[in-house]
């Protein structure tokens, strides 16, 4: 491991004014390297090669630190699988297998019969794409929930097919431009709005169905483990900022992310049996301009000249007020489970809101 | 040669192998201890966001302990210190400044009711000993940091005890014996301190001889000399300069009697004789002050100097302000005053870039009084200073108080441009630390280098409202001259006072980056992170995506230019 | 190697038929092979279905175009003039009709049998299904396997009322006919 | 011990035998037989299985997948534009080199909409990286069912059993089904080496860049030539325990010393054996070759069977449109290099369950005199059905 950039020097006049003394190697432990001590199951392990900022990797790595190591998954095809295994290296630590763009939740359907067939609990996952999820992959997941396989699904949603090249999905949001929805003369981005997923999975009556965010990990994290001692299937969709299709500096990822749910384009809210039983409610609705003036994807409609951007500008943040009713979003009062509350640091990683 | 799985199967984890770091094209992260405004505005040195640290994690002794590293009188500088710290605290920008001087008073304090040690060991019995003139809190404060790098101190003052102005100069409401009395026998009770009373410099010490006796000679006299004030030649017959009235009412209790009073001037000590004043009986008192009162819109470096709760209190007694105002001309009823020409005035640029002040013809009104306290300031009493005295004051070289004589340091109050308790505590420290390094053979410490963190950043989404403790107050009916108004918070306050520092670009120990690493770049270590925080970037697989800094609460991560070729 | 030609309509048990006229065979220690004439239709469309019945293993896979018997479930596929279409000169066909079986044999040029199959089996089993009841007839006419071949299908295939049912029914139906009267093959 | 049984209810009994942990299936004629008895014996009890009902073949497909990478023993059955809807799949599976079995009770491929039997649907993935094995009837069908599960286990080739939709899946014929001590006795459990375990997880389906990619595929055409003994020893193995052998890679019977042979795969085998016992003495004999393993291809073993040939008559159940038939240019690629290797005649019959007669043997042998005979023709193609321009 390296230290670079921390000269001696400075390093001993920190030490001195700030510094502890380093503690003794634990007994029993002395072999271990600072990373294999790390109070938390590194499913996903670094030398994986996303993106700079790539909100997938980060969403990923956090289900799988509450996943665990008994676990295995079933991959579908898109940048998560490209990233993570190229042979003859792979960033997971337990199994692993990847078939198709379409079929993520058949093949864990078949694993996890597998483990029935067996007799045992190793739970299984499925990770997919917005496109492997919404659009290609969507009957098999379908069948998957419909015939009730102890599968946690995990949908890692960057709103468009972004191991081609940011071409539109059905997640795309409304007005995004995406290199086969781009904004011209006669177009402003995407013409369609971004399908209602959560519903849909909702109306197979599963017994957990939720949304989460890379900005909150706490809740993202409290939310996988849930799912995983559900003896049945369920259902997540993580929003994960892709810096490169959606046009953000790769430092912004987190910050995205949460103007996203703060403005109400993607609620954050957790359904049992059909029935919404929980959403994040938002401390101060911001205003999605704030959501989309950090991205690329929506620049042309930030002309103010064009009024046609005006009204699209306007179409989105109906959208999110729309979101905002239905749900009940709003928060009446502080809440430690709120946009705000949720995120609240502490000093040693004390759980001051982390749940 | 790699060779193929059947299958082309992967190993678990084998990424490692591959070291994404070299993808960091144009920066990389790092841990940037910046300065958090607090204590960079401390003229005590102290680091308030250290030890809200300290209390954070539980453990008040030890918040103690690094605030006593650089003032040695929290009980003291809690009660009266203007704290400069809250005025500049980043958590303005959430919900508002913590209570630092508050929490900073119930450490001292807790540390008298339950002993706390000074984390400071006897000199040996032949370490250079330092002559310290004069035990207010500056003197006080050197002699503490004598022992703290090694050397014995001895102090010599004219008063039949310790405590300067402390004792002089500053109300029981605000600072009660008790405390002055507590702390002070503490510190001076520390193994290496010796202590001379009613040894008065220049008739039973001189410099010289002081010189011959001691490694180095600290000058912290104070000043003990009323400026001569006027105004167009005129000076009321029975002129009560301010501090000779507050000495005289902290010695015998009583001022003359007055109906209307004007204090002229901007300090403490003007505040405190508006309140003494208006609780002795006066129908008005009027504060003439040139400065501004605190607000939105006010100039921070026009800001009166006073402590803000004083202020506040002062109001809440019925004392009223003039800001931005001077006296012109006082109206005479043969030797006696019975008005005052007052006029507005505004700190303006001068042609040669220094700001003065200028007042505004047509403004003048007159104000009838039948006294006027001047307290604009006082100097040193130039016995056996040897001449060092210079227009008033000891005017140093440096910013450890070198003066032109060798081995002699000015500290404190005599400095003229010091001001408060902080002041002159920090001077100590910084005079002895500069004494220090001199016996040493070492050239003279550096200055802390570190910039500010300002409160654009920090990522203030992390931090939620909460809201300020509140301290006890008495009410303006129950103040009397004895009685201490402000009360203590208590530890509860105190713990949860604590919750609300934001660590300004310090480590705050939050796992933001560890938590937010797309690469699982950030180790988590408490066995090789030295730097005070908890993390190590590996930059192994770093691709420098500035997450980690964009999320870091406090600032304390920043993204560095990435070296060419490194 | 015999060879047999069921024509139905769906939902009449024809396939069934063929399997359990097969399975007699094979209980009766023949070799045997029975499909149908695999098709897309629903109920009540015309279907076939083909049995063949051998000392040796069969390997022939193809459609049977000349069979030696005919099975009609239905009189009023008779309609078809080329239903008895490749049927031998030897052969013989048994229907599932009230006409009398000198009426059918008039018309198509071969010697017929009629059975009252629905009636019998709506009595028996209180459903219109006919096969087991022509089979049973077919059988006793012909002697080619003992009737008791064709209770062993019937075992295989049903248990309990059902089977019972269709064990009176065999035995009723095999007595409306002249045991072994088509014991020898046609005079062409 | 023989008993009278539909083919598909013979295919799902033989399967229960082999004690799959895992089956998944979507109906399609002419499999449904087979996935609803699987379907009774499960309901029944008389199967101890994770019987997945999926909602489609691809998942079908799918779900064998995990459930083998799983390292439990899994099977599946399909036809027609449910292997076109597996292909996908298929192709992952081969590539990973996992133990699979599946049925393909062989159908056409639409358009137009046929339901009936010809090789059309796994002719189109015989590319996949699958072994393929034809059966020429139930018997066979189910013997090669029970010999594909060991086969699978010892290659790590997935098996494809190919029987002919309703010419056998639908055909009630005498079938001899071993005993299941017989089967606990000879097919061993499986044990999967790169199986997905917590206790030593691998990665598997990476991305492999050009750099190994040739080689994958190289190392994946070694095994399926290795598989080529694997077919014939366990055939063996088989019939030790039955007595009964399915033929190994292929299997010659007829007249030895007749100079036409004619190959064919599947239940055409049977019709044209009997169409020769009946038409020898007209038209001669023939040399019968029956390719039992269309993948791996037995090169050797068919320029063996081939010796002494002055023609070949080689039926396909498929077309290639544009080429001709698959398995003939096959067979003529393999003999291409042979000196004296006979004249190919390729023949298209049977197309969509187009009945084939016994009198097809006949008019086959006809064609081998015939001057004018085509190198390839659909045989039984009927011109006066065409419009001209479309002949």
């Amino acid at each position: 491991m390296s230290t670079e950039g921390q000269d001696a020097a400075r390093l001993a006049e920190l030490r001195q004014k700030f510094g502890r003394e380093p503690l003794p190697p634990r007994e029993g432990e002395a072999e271990q390297s600072p990373r294999d001590a790390q109070p938390r199951f590194r499913g996903l392990e670094s030398g994986h090669r996303a993106c700079q900022g790539c909100g997938e990797a980060l969403a990923a790595r956090l289900v799988m630190e509450c996943a665990g190591p008994d676990v295995m998954i079933a991959n579908a095809t898109g940048c998560l699988e490209v990233f993570t295994t190229a042979w003859p290296q792979s960033a997971w630590r337990v199994p692993w297998v990847h078939s198709l763009f379409e079929n993520a939740a058949a093949v864990a359907s078949g694993m996890e019969a597998a483990m029935k067939a067996k007799g045992r609990n190793t739970k299984v996952l499925a990770f997919g794409g917005d496109g492997g999820t919404y659009d290609i992959g969507f009957q098999a997941l379908s069948g998957m929930l419909e015939r009730y396989h102890n599968v946690l699904y995990v949908c890692f949603d960057n709103e468009a097919y972004m191991n081609t090249g940011i071409q539109r999905s059905s997640s795309t949001p409304h007005a995004a431009t995406t290199t086969t929805s781009p904004a011209g003369k006669e177009r402003m981005g995407k013409r369609h709005l971004k399908k209602d997923l959560l519903s849909i999975i909702a109306a197979h009556h599963i017994p957990f169905a939720a949304s989460a965010s890379v900005a909150y990990a706490a809740d993202l994290q409290r939310k996988v483990r849930y799912a995983m001692g559900v003896d049945g299937p369920t259902f997540l969709v993580v929003h994960s900022p892709c810096p490169l299709g959606w046009r953000h500096a790769s430092a912004m990822t987190i910050e995205v992310a949460r103007r996203a749910v703060e403005c109400g384009l993607f609620p954050l809210v957790e359904i049992e049996r059909g029935a919404v039983t929980n959403v994040m409610p938002i401390r101060d609705v911001r205003p999605v301009t704030d959501y989309l003036s950090l991205q690329g994807r929506f620049a042309h409609l930030m002309k103010d000249a064009d009024s046609r951007a005006a009204e699209e500008r306007a179409h989105l943040q109906a959208l999110a007020d729309y979101n905002i009713e239905v749900f009940g979003l709003r928060g009446d009062s502080p809440d430690a489970a709120d946009t705000t509350g949720t995120a609240v640091v502490g000093r040693s990683g004390r759980p001051a809101g982390r749940i | 040669m790699t060779v193929l799985t059947r299958g082309a199967y992967a190993g678990p984890g084998t990424s490692l192998d591959f070291k994404t770091g070299n993808w960091r094209s144009t920066e990389k992260p790092a841990h940037i201890h910046a300065k958090a405004p607090c204590h960079a505005a401390c003229p005590a040195g102290e680091d308030q966001q250290a030890w809200f640290a300290k209390l954070q994690e539980g453990h008040a002794e030890d918040a103690w302990r690094e605030l006593v590293s650089a003032n040695p009188l929290p009980a003291i500088t809690g009660r009266v210190c203007p704290h400069p710290c809250e005025t500049a605290c980043n958590r303005v920008a959430v919900e508002g400044a913590l209570a630092i001087h508050n929490v900073e008073r119930w450490l001292g304090d807790e540390a008298m009711r339950r002993n706390w040690a000074y984390p400071v060991t006897e000199p040996a019995e032949d370490a250079p000993d330092v002559a310290i003139v004069g035990a207010g809190p500056g003197g006080v404060s050197a002699a503490y940091h004598c022992l703290r790098h090694g050397l014995r101190a001895t102090l010599y003052e004219t008063a039949p005890e310790a405590g300067g102005l402390l004792r002089s100069a500053i109300p029981r409401t605000r600072l009660p014996r008790e405390t002055i009395d507590a702390e002070l026998a503490r510190v001076l009770g520390l193994p290496g301190i010796t202590l001379h009373t009613r040894a008065r410099l220049g008739r039973d010490v001189t410099i010289d001889e002081l010189k011959r006796k001691h490694a180095a000679v600290l000058l912290a006299p104070g000043c003990q000399e009323g400026k001569e004030w006027s105004v167009d030649g005129a000076v009321p017959a029975d002129l009560h300069e301010g501090l000779h009235l507050l000495k005289e009412f902290m010695d015998h209790g009583a001022v003359p009697e007055a109906k209307n009073v004007i204090v002229h001037g901007g300090g403490n000590t003007a505040m405190d004789l508006c309140r003494i004043m208006k609780r002795s009986g006066a129908e008005t008192v009027t504060l003439i002050t040139a400065s501004v009162l605190p607000g939105p819109d006010a100039d921070p470096s026009d800001v009166i100097n006073v402590v803000p709760r004083e202020l506040e209190e002062a109001l809440e007694e019925g004392v009223e302000v003039i800001e931005h105002a001077t006296i012109n001309r006082l109206i005479m009823k043969g030797s006696q005053v019975c008005g005052a020409e007052i006029q507005s005035l505004r700190k303006l640029p001068g042609q040669d870039g220094r700001s003065r002040r200028v007042g505004f013809e047509g403004t003048e009104r007159v104000i009838n009084v039948d006294m006027v306290i001047p307290c604009i300031g006082e100097r040193v009493d130039p016995e056996g200073l040897n001449g060092l005295v210079d227009h008033g004051y000891l005017r140093p070289s440096d910013r450890f108080g070198r003066l032109a004589e060798e081995r002699v340091l000015a500290l404190g109050d005599a400095r003229g441009d010091r001001g408060t308790v902080a002041d002159a505590i920090g001077d100590g420290r910084l005079a002895v630390s500069a004494v220090a390094a001199q016996l040493a053979g070492e050239s003279d410490p550096p200055a802390d280098a570190r910039g500010e963190m300002p409160s654009g950043g920090l990522n203030l989404g992390y931090y939620e409202g909460i809201s300020r403790a509140v301290a006890p107050k008495l009410a303006v009916a129950d103040r009397t001259f004895d009685k201490e108004i402000e009360g203590d918070i208590g530890r509860a306050a105190v713990m949860a006072e604590a919750e609300r520092c934001m660590a300004c670009g310090n480590c705050l120990a939050c796992d933001n980056c560890w938590t937010f690493c797309p690469d699982n770049a950030v180790i988590k270590t408490e066995e090789l992170a030295v730097d005070g925080s908890h993390y190590l970037f590996d930059m192994d697989f770093c691709k420098g995506c500035g997450i980690c800094a964009h999320e870091c609460p406090t600032g304390f991560i920043q993204m560095l230019p990435e070296e060419a070729g490194g | 190697m015999i060879e047999y030609r069921i024509h139905g309509r769906g939902g009449q048990g024809s396939v069934a038929a063929a399997y359990l006229l097969a399975a007699a065979a094979f209980h009766a220690g023949q070799m045997c092979q029975a499909f149908p004439a695999f098709g897309a239709e629903r109920r009540g469309a015309p279907v076939t279905a083909f049995v063949r019945t051998d000392e040796h293993p069969i390997r022939l896979r193809s459609q049977v175009r000349e069979p030696h018997f005919l099975i009609v479930q239905d009189g009023t596929l008779l309609q078809d003039a080329g239903i008895t279409s490749g049927l031998r000169p030897g052969g013989g066909m048994i229907v599932n009709t009230t006409r009398t079986s000198e009426d059918i044999s008039e018309r198509f040029g071969h010697r017929a049998l009629t059975v009252r199959a629905t009636e019998f089996a709506v009595e028996e089993i209180g459903r219109p299904i006919p096969n087991t009841a022509l089979l049973a007839a077919f059988l006793s006419a012909t002697g080619l396997f003992p009737i008791d071949s064709l209770a062993a299908a019937l075992r295989e295939r049903f248990s309990g009322e059902v089977l019972e049912g269709n064990l009176r029914l065999v035995e009723r139906a095999a007595g409306t006919v002249e045991r072994e009267t088509w014991k020898e093959p046609a005079d062409a | 011990m023989l008993e009278a049984l539909e083919g598909s209810q013979a295919i799902a009994r033989a399967v229960a035998l082999c004690r799959p942990d895992v089956v998944a299936a979507y109906p399609i004629t002419p499999q449904t037989h087979i996935v609803e008895a699987l379907s009774r014996l499960v309901a029944q009890g008389d199967m101890k299985t994770e019987f997945v009902s999926v909602e489609s073949e691809f998942s079908a497909a799918s779900v064998v997948l995990g459930a083998a990478a799983a390292g439990t023993r899994a099977y599946t059955a399909t036809a027609s534009q449910g292997v076109l809807l597996m292909a996908e799949v298929l192709f992952n599976i081969a590539g990973l080199r996992v133990p699979l079995v599946m049925t393909v009770a062989n159908r056409a491929v639409s358009a137009p909409l046929s339901i009936w039997n010809d090789h059309s649907d796994s002719m189109a993935v015989r590319d996949s990286g699958w072994i393929q094995l034809h059966c020429a009837d139930n018997q066979e069908a189910v013997d090669t069912t029970i010999q594909a599960f060991r086969i699978t286990q010892e290659t790590e080739l997935p098996v494809m059993v190919c029987m002919d939709g309703f010419v056998l899946t639908h055909t009630f014929e005498p079938i001899d089904l071993p005993t299941q001590d017989a089967i606990d006795g000879w097919l061993p459990p499986l044990e999967f080496s790169r199986k997905l375990d917590p206790g030593d997880p691998k990665s598997l389906g990476t991305l492999v860049s050009p750099d190994f990619f040739a080689e994958v595929r190289h190392s994946h055409h070694a095994a399926m030539t290795k598989a080529l003994s694997v077919i014939g020893e366990v055939d063996e193995a088989w019939s030790a325990l039955t007595g009964r052998s399915c033929g190994g890679l292929l299997e010659v019977s007829g007249d030895p010393a007749a100079r036409i042979g004619i190959l064919a795969m599947g239940s055409t085998c049977g019709t044209i054996q009997t169409g020769m016992e009946h038409a020898a003495g007209e038209v001669g004999s023939a040399r019968l070759i029956k390719l039992r393993a269309f993948r791996p291809f037995p090169a050797d073993a068919l320029r063996a069977a081939c010796e002494g040939l002055d023609h070949l008559i080689v039926i396909d159940r498929a077309i290639s449109p544009g080429l001709g038939g698959v398995v003939g240019t096959e067979v003529a690629a393999t003999l291409a290099d042979v000196p004296g290797a006979p004249r190919i005649h390729n023949h298209a019959l049977g197309l969509g369950g187009r009945d084939i007669p016994e009198t097809i043997y006949a008019d086959l042998m006809a064609t081998v005199t015939d001057p004018d005979s085509p190198a390839f023709s659909v045989f039984d193609a009927d011109m006066e059905k065409l419009d001209p321009e479309d002949r």
